[in-house]
């Protein structure tokens, strides 16, 4: 689960990580009186979940609380990246002397938290990476033993933090780490984490993401839990809890485990069509679980086609056939739905549905011939 | 020979008493594997269809010679299964459990590189060695017994693939699932270099999906320590970046862990690898000529 | 440091470990109105750092709050075993089900920490482990994974915690455990930990040591610490920071080291002498270090004859030659003492006591000749 | 030959700026071992008496060679500075700072049994083999070149113990003080056991005291494991139980760490105890006639 700056920022600041002091808004009038009690001048940023904000006008300084008013006006609504802007953090300007790059990842490669620290901060670090891999200093860190004051001295010299303010970073990496294993979380990042005209080290922007697994210990964070993206078959899959990934082809496609489903998208491209989705209804996927699922496919106005794929392990192939039918009569859809079932009852799956299954429903033997099919049929509907 | 499981597995099974636990515990045995005790705290001296039950996994160990544990418990709890089973000093501990928390593997995976006792799993649909034992939730009727081996990241490709060699009349030694998710206890690597060391195993298939650098280490892995053949497919070429493709593990993040990338990784280690289940079938077939 | 009961008590609540309700008392007056506040039947429990309490007459029952005060005036500056009583604990009166055991040490020889749980608690944990061993469930913990519900679940079923209370004892174990790491701790002891008639399970008592070493991270227990001795030598060591134990003989010992001492006790005893104490005055003595413990040595007037033992290494022994005069000088000491310099500057020490030491101060070359001189020095003064 | 400290030792300081790390820095060098490097945070690129000084561990490392490091630090820096050391690949870090909690202790204990690295101490006072190297505060003069280890939990009755043997014109390989804490990085059995593999060490003397059961374990090693001769000695006949005696290792606890019981358990295995520094040295003697 990925947080927003000001999400990522109220944590910090209860984990003693220094953050300007700043208030949400969801109106102008709300960002004006956040800039009144703040005082002085203040920035306005629009809180998605996606970079590139500054460059796309989401962030901007307001000398008055009047100016405030004006720029979130400017800035709610405003379409970043496909992300509509609904709430903007109104925060006291800061004076930057240097802006440095912090991030505490789960390095799934290493199977360890990976911290990066250097003095280029403020812009994308993966640039700097490439182009200057000598100012990305890089710890990974044994999770029994954890991280210790020696790590983060180590970084603190091998990033060229100037030395002033090498004490302030020092702190600031240990209240982060401390942070990413109290959240439990996949990924820290502050960027730019600055040293100030009067010398503090404050984190300016916060990337937070928490692991999705571990959200039951963390009420308060599984609460932030809201869905970010406006695509409506996105939204109803999250509501019901259904492993969905919207693409930009028309042919549905659905089966019983991420693999297949995967091997699925693959084939049918290789058969010259083009998915509309990754749906994976689950490794025990039975009738309702092929209902729910069914139901997402079919609201997406632009599939022509389904494919239905099913490799019976816990599954039961009679269980899905059922599923799909009692599924088809509520809905009644009449678009072409390719099936292929395997494995446990695979017999008797399609023994229901030649016998009962209404004539837009064919089965196929193989995930081959079903891919190809489907692709025939959604070229025949367009 | 074979890996992992044979007849000589005698498998405890945490959380057997569950519907999940005991349904698969009893398809284990009714396959042939030798499933001499279950474990739910509390229900000591009950048993599940003749299966002793015991309240901890070293009770179990000690009174019937358990060398091989499933866990079957809810997420929240298998971290503590797990660490249970490595204290019980169980050899192999096969976790199906999906869900549990990165941070919690994080520390497992630390702890377990002490070394002597290995993990599958979790997120792991389990291993069999056809004809001889199957520890996990397969379907049994997929497999057949024979010399390939099969070690995949996705449980209904292993299912997909076994049926597509199988079907052309060449069956398996040992078909293992290490699990979808970012960290599992064993490797590609680990499980490559155990087929290696098998007599029995004539020809490896790795089963591999998107995200991580998995399938990049196995290449390199391959070129470096293996004689035996192996056969790649990799599921995901349509998959888009930054987006989870089910298993937690399947995530393209920035310009690493493509479906592309990783074909060309093994294939650049002389791993002929196969764009459809299809085609992977066919390539055991005549590399087995 | 060994903490009192009521200490225990404290810390274990401030970690969710259930205890009776109580309050301290230092006088009967407090005492009844503790009683009076806490309702019902009291315990009056007398806080020494010493086992066999009850035996003593140092735990009474009391029904009114003047009962409460009788038994307090009765307890309060009684002697248990060599401790005066100076504070007593009133808590609430429980209603006991059955006695357990709960413990958790730090065990040196595995390095490890020991839990170990028993059902046969209130009673002589030493005599339960050498009767009947199997009662007494023993589990080492990994320091770098932790205490884990699987672990309190088989010393729960192994220690043969009735079935009813298991829940319980498993939290309370959860809990003590997590107070040993939070605290430090080198002992948690809970014994007996109840199982009571209302289903709870309540630490009756609470035996706890903190680590000196680690005080530093734990102000408030620092805070804590008081001299528990009534012993006036040991009194004034311990505000001196000087390591000494109190022993029955009339040689007073001191060395430049704790094996260089020990070894010092047992070549006296072999002379047929009696050591006074143990002084360590540390690796780096100086002259400052040596006229601190020539002080607490002098003040003790059992003492016959002194041997002072200094194998120099750090230590040099001229500044020790020079220490003893200037100190003999402020003290005007004048009972024999054998001095023994060895190792760094030995030669030059020894010219420094040869030149201007009162005569009743004596060198000899070897700890063993030392040690026979200050045994017949010892004996001529008797 | 020797154990743990020779001609092949390039040594970093971790804390050589400070007042006593400084002093035992130089003096450690003017015996003749390699002083490479210190190390003090924020103090890179200054020197002490030409030793240069680097802010880490690994730049030391990385620049020098330095392969065994002495730790000076102040207790509540100190266990940092041990992980650091382990961290930075030392093969041997020498701990004599005194007073590291025991909670740290553990974990660092735990965290060294993955194997391939050394610990000594922490509260000793290093190691020296005779005309070739010494790591530590031990005073140098007291020891002369030969062929007799000497392994002690106390300083003094090491540097004691070497004198009086040392008066009898028997050197010594090495000396090692391993700590007089509860629990130190190397035991008596490491020791013993480096001492058995070293061809040049004809006579070991184990120093013992009151306090744990490391002794007796010593004593078990012995029997099984060593050709090498070995003679003993405990301190403490005398300690009253209960109470520490200096040595936060060195206190009875119940009826188990006396003098007597040590003394008993070390002869029970065939190894002579002598009651007194003086008997100890003279028992030497006699078996290296």
């Amino acid at each position: 689960m990925d947080l927003f700056e000001y999400q990522g920022k109220q944590l910090f600041a209860a984990h003693g990580l220094a953050v300007p002091s700043g208030e949400i808004a969801e109106t102008p009038e709300q960002a004006k009186a956040a800039a009144e009690a703040i005082g002085g001048t203040v920035v306005v940023k629009a809180q998605v979940q996606v970079g590139g904000r500054g460059k796309a006008g989401g962030i901007k300084l307001a000398a008055t609380p009047d100016e405030a008013y004006a720029e979130a006006q400017n800035i709610l609504g405003m379409d970043i990246k496909g992300h509509t802007v609904q709430r903007v953090w109104i925060e006291a300007a800061s004076d930057i002397r240097k802006e440095y790059y912090a991030s505490i990842t789960f390095d799934r490669s290493a199977k360890k938290p990976l911290v990066m620290l250097s003095a280029m901060g403020g812009m994308d670090i993966e640039a700097v990476a490439e182009e200057h891999p000598e100012a990305l200093a890089r710890l990974h860190v044994d999770p029994l033993t954890g991280f210790q004051a020696h790590h983060a001295r180590w970084l603190v010299y091998h990033a060229g933090i100037d030395e002033a303010a090498q004490k302030g970073v020092l702190d600031a990496l240990m209240k982060a780490y401390a942070a990413f294993i109290d959240l439990e979380a996949t990924l820290i990042e502050i960027n730019p984490l600055i040293w100030t005209t009067d010398g503090r080290v404050v984190a300016l922007d916060a990337k937070v993401s928490i692991d999705n697994n571990a959200l039951y210990r963390h009420p308060d964070l599984a609460a932030l839990k809201e869905s970010v993206t406006d695509d409506p078959q996105e939204r109803m899959a999250h509501e019901r809890d259904v492993t969905y990934v919207k693409l930009d082809g028309d042919i549905g496609i659905m089966g019983n485990g991420a693999g297949i489903v995967m091997s699925s998208l693959d084939v049918v491209a290789l058969a010259g069509g083009r998915p509309a989705n990754f749906l994976d209804a689950g490794g025990g996927s039975n009738a309702e679980a092929v209902a729910t699922a069914l139901e997402v496919l079919l609201s997406d106005p632009k599939v022509k086609s389904l494919m239905i794929n099913i490799f019976g392990g816990i599954t039961r192939c009679d269980e899905v056939a059922e599923g799909l039918l009692t599924a088809l009569d509520t809905l009644g859809a009449t678009l072409p739905i390719v099936v292929r079932l395997d494995g446990t009852a695979a017999v008797e799956g399609r023994a229901i549905i030649a016998a009962r299954a209404p004539a837009n429903v064919v089965v196929e033997p193989t995930m081959l011939s079903a891919a190809k099919r489907a692709v025939e049929l959604a070229k025949e509907a367009s | 020979m074979s890996i992992l499981v044979d007849g000589n597995t005698r498998l405890v099974v945490q959380g057997v008493t569950g519907r999940e636990g005991q349904f698969h515990t009893l398809r284990n045995r009714a396959y042939g594997t030798a499933v001499v005790a279950g474990v739910t705290p509390g229900k000591a001296g009950q048993d599940v269809d003749g299966i002793p039950v015991f309240n901890t996994v070293r009770d179990a160990v000690e009174a019937t010679g358990a060398n091989t544990s499933m866990i079957f418990v809810p997420p929240r709890f298998a971290p503590d299964a797990i660490y249970e089973s490595l204290d019980a000093g169980i050899a192999l501990t096969i976790t199906i459990t999906e869900g549990i928390p990165a941070h919690d593997m994080m520390r497992i995976y630390t702890h377990l590189q002490r070394g002597g006792q290995q993990l599958l799993g979790p997120n792991c649909p389990g291993a069999i060695s056809p004809g001889k034992a199957t520890v996990g939730i397969m379907p049994t009727d997929v497999f057949t017994p024979g010399r390939v081996g099969v070690v995949s990241r996705s449980g209904t490709l292993t299912y997909q693939i076994s049926k597509e060699i199988g079907d052309m009349g060449i069956g398996q030694s040992t078909v293992v699932g290490i699990g979808g998710d970012p960290i599992v206890g064993s490797s590609f690597i680990d499980i490559l270099g155990q087929f290696e060391a098998d007599p029995d195993t004539d020809l490896v298939v790795i089963v591999g999906e998107i995200g991580g650098d998995e399938e990049e280490k196995a290449g390199a892995f391959i070129a470096a320590n293996m004689t035996t053949p192996v056969v790649g497919y990799i599921a995901g070429f349509q998959a888009p970046p930054g987006k989870q493709m089910g298993h937690a593990g399947a995530i393209i993040t920035g310009s690493s862990g493509t479906a592309e990338g990783k074909k060309e990784a093994l294939e650049a280690m002389g791993v002929q690898v196969g764009i459809t289940p299809t085609e992977v079938a066919e390539i055991v077939r005549d590399r087995l000529r």
